[in-house]
């Protein structure tokens, strides 16, 4: 059958965001997919590096409004590790619990998207009903349900408040038996296990090869946890488990994210149970020292990275922000090959991608031609025959 | 005004229907219109449906600054959504902008490419400000059809409108 | 807050031989200063002798006079990396790294787009980040560019309908 | 009858008229259940009504290169097919148009508008519209051979050829659900397939294919599509009601002539809307299944059900009957 072109997006209802795909497939079958997107490519490092410390954060917070506490508490710590300032151990508790809670809100949102890719929207309307719980809990805390403004360099501009700690604790266990529904009913619902199993499969070298991070990459086996790894805020005094799985596949995904939410909710409650006193912030100086700082953090959708580099005066010298879907997106091109067309929008939801955050990554065509780029062609066919040895495609 | 014109203008008033598109917004104000048609906000009791495609909407809702690349899309879809047809452009970005305004791969507000009818003020608009938004919107509608044309346009603040029928 | 496997200098210099000598930037991240032209040798050792099997970043820095380019990786044993690269400012050029570690591709088609640096042997390095129309040769993250109100730089005209 | 009562009978009451107010019912029962499974609100009774005369007031735009008389031509032929097949449906009681081998005809007319979908979004110039027509083709022909077989039963059983003969020979054999019940469950999901709803709306995959077949139309072409869709669902349940649940006739007696024909017509929306409750609930409790699942699930278990079923029937004699 002749290969027709199907455009998916930049508009397409399966997309929350602007992407675009130029699908190439023979009948049902994706035989090359071209990924372009930086639709919403706004020129932000460009800006931040003509704000000071206090106006970048508001610019910052607004890369990605799923993850914004992510980008800020990446920046600040960046901040704080170059002017070598000691955060209070209160401030560093409010990060981990807003950090956690916005992973709650995140992944809750992921599974409702997941479910109505492959239209199964009753899922989609009881998870996102369930998320506007975690969205009260963060208006409780900083008063806004999304781009929260909790962090500032040198601590945290919001207070919990006994009374809503108590709240809290009402709310989570209810999320927490939310959260094990979820588990069971993904685990049993025959359509969903039939769209999910299987589909975009990783092998756990193919994933760590593709640069794979997050949840992506866990769900192949990959450990890789920047809250353990390279521990922040408060991740080191609170004990908590990575959750992996080994397929690969959605199904996988799905599982860790499920799991991960469960960590979370016991995060987020050991961090407001045990809440140290003492102060929220401490004054930090107007200007950062001449400085380098890789700072990582672990955002819902995998290892977020900020380099910052700072040169004596109130203004970072250049910010280079590397964001998790931009890492994950590599997997999804060569994950997809051979797979139906219907399967196209549950891989790219599998990865969650949050394109606010990656405006810039575009995948080179991986049609293999020229003998230039061998590595990565040995790479893909060794993809296309373990996926042939194993599914029999 | 004759019978047909009311009981038009009552259902265009009772069934519109939204077209989403971000055209490079930071995704707040998606989640917060996508909030909007989930449970605890749903305004399909309002009548309105989010619809796949652009033929088969009356409002297109645009979310975020436009982006020098989204922009010929964004004008595109607005040419092929059929009359009549209204655009509320969403939060601070869709005024001018908001935070990414003067940044080198951003043109500005929605009204930079397309004749936007109402702005929801907010970053983002809280749901239930974004369902005000769309109320106001569908008073316009139901205004416009009372005069079968468009009724003259203020810029300013949404005048205090009578009950929405 | 306790900070990862012990990662010192030495350990990284004595596998990076006569490129560069390893020097600790943080607890667990320990720099490598190398020539241009010997960066894949760089990265290749640092995927087999050290063990990195994660490109975490390429990130690019305009210092005004030169472009440096820091890529940094990690691996199992949780330590980081930087191989750190200078490149002249009027003709960059570096061989593409995508060979050794597939997301690199990725990066470097975005740091062409906005810094203009040429990376030799990449498979694709088509325009992405900016808009179509955007004015070739105008990279806007480079610390000299400001954008010139008399110039167009693509998007829709202003035909508000 | 005489011809002004059926030109009443096929234009006003269980004709033309209140099959479009029921249709608009329908669809409004339809989206207030799945809104309630959603722990939603869900829309007013009048929503649809509205919806339809939105939709009749707005521009029709016909895309660029597209044959737009064609595309009026094939939903106007859709709309009819259906309409027609509605009037051989027994509302009241036996249908007066009733004759032998009008549920061959209804069959036929039942399966039209598929086929004009899938031309429709061949016409329609547009790659969804193509993918989603060939995937409503390739639908067509996984559903229709155990659709068929299983409606067929009660036929054999009652001997019968017409509908209305088969809803009547059920008065006194019983409900053909009793002896058929692996045929009931086959036609109900073969109706749901036909219908192209959750879990098998694939050709109209909003997630994939932006509306499949329908992504261009706009205005009056989109309102008829809709209400033909709506008018399928009333025809189809209204079938499979005659076929399985003895169609309007109440088990027992009722003397007057006119009270028989009211408890009758009680009887079909009761049973009507008891489907529609049942098509439903599988619209709200399942996602979409891919067309190589819906192929294997399609020839193995439905059409395996349905030739077992037929072979009890033709060997059991299927509940007396004739």
């Amino acid at each position: 059958m002749a290969e027709i072109v199907v455009p998916i997006g930049p508009q397409h209802p399966a997309l929350k965001e602007p992407v675009n795909f130029r699908v190439i497939a023979d009948g049902e079958t994706i035989v090359r997919l071209e990924l372009d997107i930086s639709y919403n490519h706004r020129g932000i490092e460009k800006a931040a590096e003509t704000r000071d410390f206090v106006h970048a954060v508001p610019l910052l917070e607004r890369i990605c409004g799923i993850c914004s506490h992510s980008h800020t508490t990446a920046f600040v710590q960046g901040i704080e590790e170059a002017m070598r300032v000691r955060v209070p151990p209160r401030a560093r508790y409010i990060r981990t619990a807003v950090a956690e809670l916005e992973r709650l809100h995140s992944h809750l949102l992921w599974l409702g998207v997941a479910a109505h890719e492959i239209g199964f929207n009753t899922l989609f309307m009881w998870t996102w009903r369930d998320r506007e719980v975690v969205q009260d809990l963060l208006e409780a805390i900083s008063g806004n349900r999304v781009n929260y403004g909790v962090n500032e360099v040198g601590g945290v501009r919001v207070d919990v408040p006994e009374r809503v700690v108590a709240r809290a604790m009402k709310d989570l266990s209810f999320l927490g038996r939310r959260i094990e529904r979820y588990g069971t009913l993904v685990r049993e619902e025959p359509t969903t296990l039939v769209r999910f199993r299987g589909v975009g499969r990783l092998t756990p070298d193919a994933a760590l090869a593709l640069g794979t991070v997050g949840p992506t990459a866990r769900a192949s086996g990959v450990p890789y946890d920047v809250r353990k790894d390279d521990p922040y805020a408060a991740y080191d005094d609170i004990p908590f488990r990575v959750v992996t799985q080994t397929a690969g596949d959605v199904f996988a995904r799905t599982l860790v994210r499920i799991g991960e939410m469960a960590e979370s909710v016991g995060i987020v409650r050991r961090s407001l149970l045990d809440l140290p006193g003492g102060p929220l912030k401490v004054t930090s100086p107007r200007v950062a020292p001449r400085a380098e700082i890789l700072s990582r953090y672990e955002a819902p959708r995998g290892e977020l990275v900020h380099f910052i580099r700072t040169n004596n005066t109130d203004k970072v010298e250049r910010l280079d922000v590397r964001t998790p879907t931009l890492a994950n997106w590599t997997s999804v091109v060569s994950s997809l090959r051979g797979h139906p067309l219907a399967d196209l929008p549950v891989v790219v939801a599998a990865i969650d991608p949050c394109l606010s955050c990656t405006s810039r990554i575009a995948i080179a065509r991986p049609d293999g031609t020229g003998t230039t780029s061998m590595t990565w062609d040995e790479l893909r066919d060794h993809g296309k025959r373990y996926y042939r040895a194993t599914e029999g495609l | 005004m004759s019978l047909s014109r009311r009981l038009v203008a009552w259902a265009r008033g009772k069934s519109p229907w939204i077209f989403l598109f971000n055209s490079g917004a930071c995704n707040a104000c998606d989640i917060e219109i996508l909030a909007a048609i989930t449970p605890r906000f749903d305004v399909e009791r309002l009548g309105i449906l989010a619809k796949g495609s652009p033929r088969h909407a009356d409002i297109l809702i645009v979310t975020g600054p436009v982006t020098r690349k989204q922009a010929a899309r964004l004008r595109r879809v607005y040419d092929q959504m059929p009359e009549p047809k209204y655009v509320i452009a969403t939060g601070a970005c869709g005024a001018n902008g908001g935070v990414f305004q003067g940044l080198y791969h951003v043109l500005g507000g929605a009204d930079q490419v397309v004749p936007v009818d109402i702005y929801i003020a907010g970053c983002p608009p809280r749901p239930d400000e974004i369902i005000d938004g769309i109320a106001k919107c569908v008073a316009l509608i139901k205004a416009d059809a009372r005069r079968d044309g468009r009724v003259t346009r203020r810029s300013g603040p949404a005048p205090p409108q009578e009950a929405v029928g | 807050m306790t900070r990862s496997a012990a990662w010192t200098a030495d350990r990284v210099s004595a596998a990076m031989q006569g490129l560069g000598t390893g020097e600790s930037v943080a607890a667990n991240r320990v720099r490598v200063s190398v020539p241009a032209a010997r960066v894949l040798e760089a990265l290749a050792r640092t995927r087999d002798r050290l063990r990195c099997d994660h490109l975490i970043q390429i990130a690019t820095v305009d210092t005004g006079t030169t472009f440096e380019l820091h890529y940094h990786l990690t691996g199992a044993h949780r330590g980081i990396v930087s191989i750190r690269v200078e490149l002249p400012r009027d003709a960059p050029r570096i061989r593409s790294a995508h060979g050794i570690l597939p997301p690199a591709a990725l990066y470097e088609r975005q740091i062409h787009d906005l810094f203009g640096i040429e990376f030799e042997g990449h498979p694709d390095l088509r325009r992405l980040i900016l808009n179509e129309d955007w004015p070739e040769s105008e990279y806007p993250l480079r610390k000299d560019w400001v954008m010139d109100p008399g110039k167009s730089y693509g998007g829709a005209a202003k035909e508000v309908g | 009858m005489d011809p002004l009562g059926i030109v009443a009978y096929g234009l006003l009451f269980p004709g033309l008229v209140f099959l479009i107010g029921y249709a608009l019912f329908f669809e409004f029962v339809d989206r207030k259940l799945a809104a309630r499974f959603q722990s939603r609100v869900g829309p007013p009774l009048l929503q649809p009504f509205a919806d339809l005369v939105k939709l009749l007031s707005k521009e029709d735009v016909d895309t660029e290169g597209s044959d737009a008389t064609a595309i009026r031509a094939i939903l106007i032929l859709a709309f009819a097919a259906v309409a027609t097949a509605f009037l051989y449906v027994p509302v009241l009681g036996p249908s007066p148009l009733a004759f032998q081998g009008d549920l061959v005809v209804v069959l036929y007319l039942f399966t039209l508008p598929t086929i004009l979908l899938f031309l429709l979004g061949w016409l329609s110039r547009n790659v969804f519209g193509t993918i989603g027509g060939t995937r409503a083709l390739t639908q067509l022909f996984i559903y229709e051979v155990p659709l068929f077989l299983v409606l067929l039963g009660p036929a054999i059983a009652a001997q019968s050829w017409s509908l209305s003969g088969i809803a009547e020979a059920q008065r006194a054999s019983g409900w053909a659900v009793v002896a058929q019940p692996i045929g009931f469950l086959v036609a109900l999901i073969g109706l749901q397939a036909k219908l192209e709803r959750a879990p098998f709306d694939l050709p109209e995959a909003d997630t994939e294919l932006v509306a499949g077949p329908w992504t261009e139309l706009t205005g009056r072409k989109l309102a008829m599509m809709r209400l033909t869709m709506d008018l399928a669902l009333v025809v189809g349940s209204g079938l499979v009601a005659a076929l399985f649940l003895g169609g309007p006739s109440v088990p027992w007696v009722v003397e007057p002539a006119w009270l028989a024909a009211a408890a009758g017509f009680a009887a079909f929306l009761g049973k009507t809307l008891g489907i529609l409750v049942v098509l439903a609930t599988i619209r709200s409790a399942m996602g979409r299944i891919r067309m190589d699942q819906l192929d294997a699930f399609g020839w193995t278990v439905l059409t395996g059900a349905g030739i077992l079923q037929i072979g009890l029937v033709l060997v059991l004699g299927g509940g007396g009957g004739g």
